[in-house]
């Protein structure tokens, strides 16, 4: 009991260990695993990150060259980011913002031709992306 | 003699997990309780029909997320002894002190529920404060605070860089002194003692023929951790069970805290003994697993038993997962009639239950 | 009778907004002792506000008039203190009311409901005799239960009934429902009885069972002031510490089981009290 | 696996059973598994100092196993979620919750069996909920079940 009340008398002067959360926000370590993103200038469509999801959260149309992404049903694991090929997958540090609204992501890219040399020259010559982010909000 | 029934949860403020126990009271005396399961069963074994081997890592770890390391690290080896894949040695101290992480994380959970079981908020908010810093290890380290998805099969997805290492003894420094200090406060306590001595008494012969494991088999006097058998890298590192004689609500907790500590050597010694090279074995046949094996391991609750069987197709055939708490009921149901229905409380939390693991 | 008017105004006003601020108060110290940082002063009164605009689910009509009962109880308690009344009959209005609030718990089914009305009665037992006690000692020192005379009293009554203040502290600290005698209902609800004695009030009704808290609250910290009623100052420095030493005992303590609360208030409280009567006596 | 497993027969069960907790051996879990349209197997697994020991048994669908639970009390949580999942029938629970320990009354399938067992009982008078293993009828695979969510 004494010692107790020793701990709770400092805690009245040492510093608080809570912070007004949305208007203070700690800085994130650098590995985090946070929100997900896809350059989709580097994309080539293969399909890898749909197969190894966990969740299911990504479609990929390789026809159409078009990259779904679920981030509600995204358990950020980043499997996806280890084993794409292209390494046009990244996380950021910073976790998805809590939203009322389900985003549902939806990338439109370039179907680039299947050898890597030859797609970063493509690259070189291509100019800016077409629609680079387009998050589509729906009930 | 008034026989008032109280249905003890599933939705009750003082659970953490929703656990369903319908009490049958004479006089605010438990005279019975039946447990009832089902409240948040997912059917996360069934899972395994839907997705390959390599998506269950994650899925395992959903099966429980205060342990989600744990689990992975059991399913881990399960499927690498199936397929004979040799996981390197840096691999396996990193699992280890990842494990350990998640131990001491775990347990300060607890010790704040339990703290506030019988109505000690502040101490509550003390373990919780610390169990903060924790997670911070386990954020900068692995990537996530609470699934921190590191496992893969043959190895593990991050490696520690001497730097982290550094920040890590620090820490965990700090950690050490923190929970010493609130180890002396809580159990010298007179309120704590009060209404943890004695409380749900289980004696060794009880806690050996219902079953328990982990914490409540140790706080019984049962030396029994299986650790022991130096799965991963225990058997390089000099362990030993903590084991408490009295049977008790305060013997259990008091396990806990010396376990905590006893992790955080287990962690300075592992970091101490790291060994260099890889931490990802290449999986050289892409064959998926076959045959049928058991794997446990010790999560912060107890045993944990997985029993694998494929039939070298990329979905296992059958993947059966047998969590500490679901051990730890039948105990809990001996423990019960007897108690007032105050302690109640104290005692369905002296075991630790995590009742999404029991149901998966 | 215009001044009677104004102070029956004054303790209808007083006594939620006081008992609110000091509640919230009361939820910012406990926090930072908690190393939190808490939520805003006026978080009492967003509560009761949110909980007065909620749609009314009503039990038992018998309840709805026991949350009316309750309220009406303890207001009259305070503005009969305001009015500088009769000390005991002050003591048995608020007793009333506090009873009111058990028949309500009762009138409904829920076993939590029932085992709190049976705890809360058990509580109302263990301090009602300690807080006659208090009046009595009042009554020996100053040869009077009107307050109007107490009030006048030359010296402060603390260096006279040292044993009685303390024994008021452990009323204090079963009536604010604090640790470790928090036993029939808690502010956070954080127990086996979920919220016990309160569970089955809801929405507008809770709101009143809170508001009629804060009376009692303020009446409570009246009968503190009488301790050092000479001046404004001493009597602020009491109620503060007094408050202090609440909020304190509360964080430092777990929870206890009526048995311990029985044998630990009566035998303390009741041998106190009797130290201190007879020393009066004796002097 | 690398412990050596004991096959037994249901007429044998408790009496290996007993024999093996008067030598001293924890009950770890039973682990069930489906084989085909007709038996089901189920693993027993026990530990000593560490050391595992398994018993296997192979059931029929149609055949009520004996239960453990007399002997070991903590299988009987065990037991009554394999009577739910697959469908097997106990004999001497000690508390039997007649296949309503995690399903439902309205639940007609035993959800781990890919050939499903029709319970013809549970469709006409949903108060008896067991399911009992009736004829097994072509196969049936159960949708799929839901994705795991995130919990503690």
């Amino acid at each position: 009991m004494f010692k107790m009340t020793h701990n709770i008398l400092r805690n009245l002067v040492v510093r608080k260990s809570t912070r007004r959360y949305p208007f203070e926000v700690r800085e994130a370590f650098d590995k985090v695993r946070g929100e997900l993103v896809n350059d989709i200038v580097r994309c080539i469509f293969c399909g890898s990150c749909e197969v190894r999801c966990p969740s299911q959260c990504i479609q990929v149309d390789r026809k159409a060259a078009v990259w779904n992404y679920d981030p509600f049903a995204c358990v950020f694991c980043g499997v996806c980011v280890d084993i794409c090929p292209a390494k046009s997958l990244s996380q950021k540090t910073q976790y998805l913002r809590s939203v009322d609204k389900r985003i549902l992501i939806s990338m439109q890219g370039e179907l680039k031709k299947k050898s890597r040399e030859k797609d970063k020259e493509a690259e070189k010559d291509k100019p800016a992306p077409v629609e680079p982010e387009g998050p589509a909000a729906t009930g | 003699m008034r026989k008032t029934v109280i249905p003890f949860g599933p939705q009750h403020p003082v659970l953490p997990e929703p656990i369903h126990l319908k009490l049958t009271l004479v006089d605010e005396r438990v005279v019975e309780a039946i447990p009832n399961l089902g409240y948040v069963h997912r059917g996360l074994e069934r899972l395994a029909d839907v997705r390959d081997f390599h998506q269950m890592i994650q899925v395992v770890e959903r099966v429980c997320g205060i342990c989600s390391m744990i689990h992975a690290h059991c399913y881990c080896m399960g499927i690498e002894e199936l397929m004979a894949v040799e996981v390197p040695p840096r691999a396996q101290f990193l699992r280890v002190i990842w494990s350990e992480v998640h131990r001491i994380q775990s347990h300060l959970l607890w010790l704040g529920l339990f703290a506030d079981s019988f109505g000690f908020e502040s101490l509550f908010m003390q373990f919780w404060r610390i169990r903060e810093k924790i997670m911070d290890i386990s954020e900068s380290t692995t990537g996530n605070r609470v699934i921190v998805s590191v496992n893969v099969i043959g190895g593990v997805r991050r490696d520690l860089s001497a730097e982290q290492t550094r920040w890590l003894l620090t820490e965990l420094d700090w950690v050490e002194e923190q929970i010493q200090r609130l180890q002396t406060t809580m159990m010298e306590d007179y309120t704590v003692k009060k209404r943890t001595v004695g409380k749900g008494v289980l004696t060794a012969q009880q806690a050996y023929e219902l079953g328990a494991v982990g914490p409540v088999a140790r706080g019984s006097g049962l030396s029994q951790d299986t650790r022991q058998t130096s799965y991963a890298a225990y058997g390089e590192l000099y362990f030993e069970p903590v084991v408490e004689t009295e049977g008790d609500c305060y013997a259990r907790s008091k396990v806990r805290f010396r376990e905590a500590l006893a992790s955080v050597d287990l962690i300075r010694r592992a970091l101490d003994k790291l060994p260099a090279g890889e931490v990802r074995a290449k999986v050289k046949s892409l064959k998926p697993p076959k045959g049928e094996t058991v794997m446990r391991v010790e999560q912060p609750r107890g045993e944990l038993l997985y029993y694998f069987k494929g039939s070298g197709e990329k979905n296992l055939d059958r993947l059966r997962i047998r969590t500490p708490t679901f051990a730890n009921i039948p105990p809990l149901l001996a423990m019960l009639p007897g108690v007032y229905l105050s302690d109640v409380p104290v005692v369905t939390l002296s075991i630790d239950p995590c009742i999404s693991c029991t149901e998966r | 009778m215009t001044r009677t008017a104004i102070l029956i105004a004054c303790g209808l006003i007083a006594g939620p907004i006081l008992g609110g601020l000091v509640s919230g108060m009361d939820r910012i110290l406990t926090a930072r002792m908690q190393s939190r940082i808490g939520p805003p002063l006026l978080q009492p009164f967003y509560d009761v506000a949110k909980l007065l605009f909620k749609e009314s689910l009503v039990v038992n009509v018998w309840q709805v008039f026991c949350a009316y009962c309750y309220i009406a109880a303890s207001s009259i308690a305070l503005v009969l203190f305001f009015l500088q009344s009769d000390l005991l009959l002050i003591l048995f209005v608020q007793a009333v009311g506090a009873v009111m609030l058990v028949v309500g718990a009762l009138s409904s089914t829920s076993p939590y409901s029932h085992i709190g009305a049976h705890r809360e009665l058990l509580q109302i037992l263990s301090y009602e005799p300690l807080l006659v006690l208090v009046v009595v000692g009042f009554y020996l020192e100053t040869g009077s239960f009107k307050l109007t005379s107490i009030y006048a009293w030359r010296e402060p009554l603390l260096l006279k009934l040292p044993f009685l203040f303390i024994v008021l502290g452990y009323v204090l600290t079963i009536k604010l429902r604090k640790s470790p005698f928090d036993l029939s209902t808690c502010h956070h609800a954080h127990q086996e009885l979920v919220k016990g004695l309160l569970t089955d009030y809801s929405g507008p009704f809770l709101a009143l069972t809170e508001i009629a808290h804060w009376f009692e609250v303020i009446l409570l910290l009246g009968i503190c002031s009488l301790f050092w009623a000479t001046n404004w100052f001493g009597m602020a420095i009491l109620l503060v510490a007094t408050y202090f030493l609440e909020v304190l005992v509360d964080n430092i303590t777990s929870r206890m089981n009526w048995r311990w609360m029985l044998s630990y208030v009566w035998g303390v409280g009741l041998t106190l009290s009797l130290v201190n009567l007879i020393w009066l006596h004796q002097g | 696996m690398r412990e050596e497993i004991t096959p037994v027969r249901p007429a044998d069960l408790i009496g290996e059973v007993a024999k093996l907790k008067i030598q001293g051996y924890r009950l770890v879990t039973l682990s069930c598994t489906e084989i085909d349209a007709n038996c089901i197997d189920v693993l027993y697994h026990f530990d000593k100092d560490l050391g595992l020991k398994h018993l296997r048994l192979t059931a029929m669908k149609a055949e009520p196993v004996p239960s453990i639970s007399p002997v070991y009390f903590a299988a009987l949580l065990i037991e009554n979620e394999i009577q739910d999942f697959f469908g097997l029938k106990f004999q001497g629970l000690v508390v039997d919750f007649q296949g309503m320990l995690y399903l439902e009354e309205e639940a007609l399938k035993t959800p781990f069996c890919k050939f499903s067992i029709q319970t013809a009982e549970k469709t006409s008078a949903p108060s008896i909920a067991h399911a009992e293993p009736a004829e097994p009828p072509a196969a049936a695979m159960p949708g799929e079940p839901a994705p795991g969510e995130m919990d503690s």
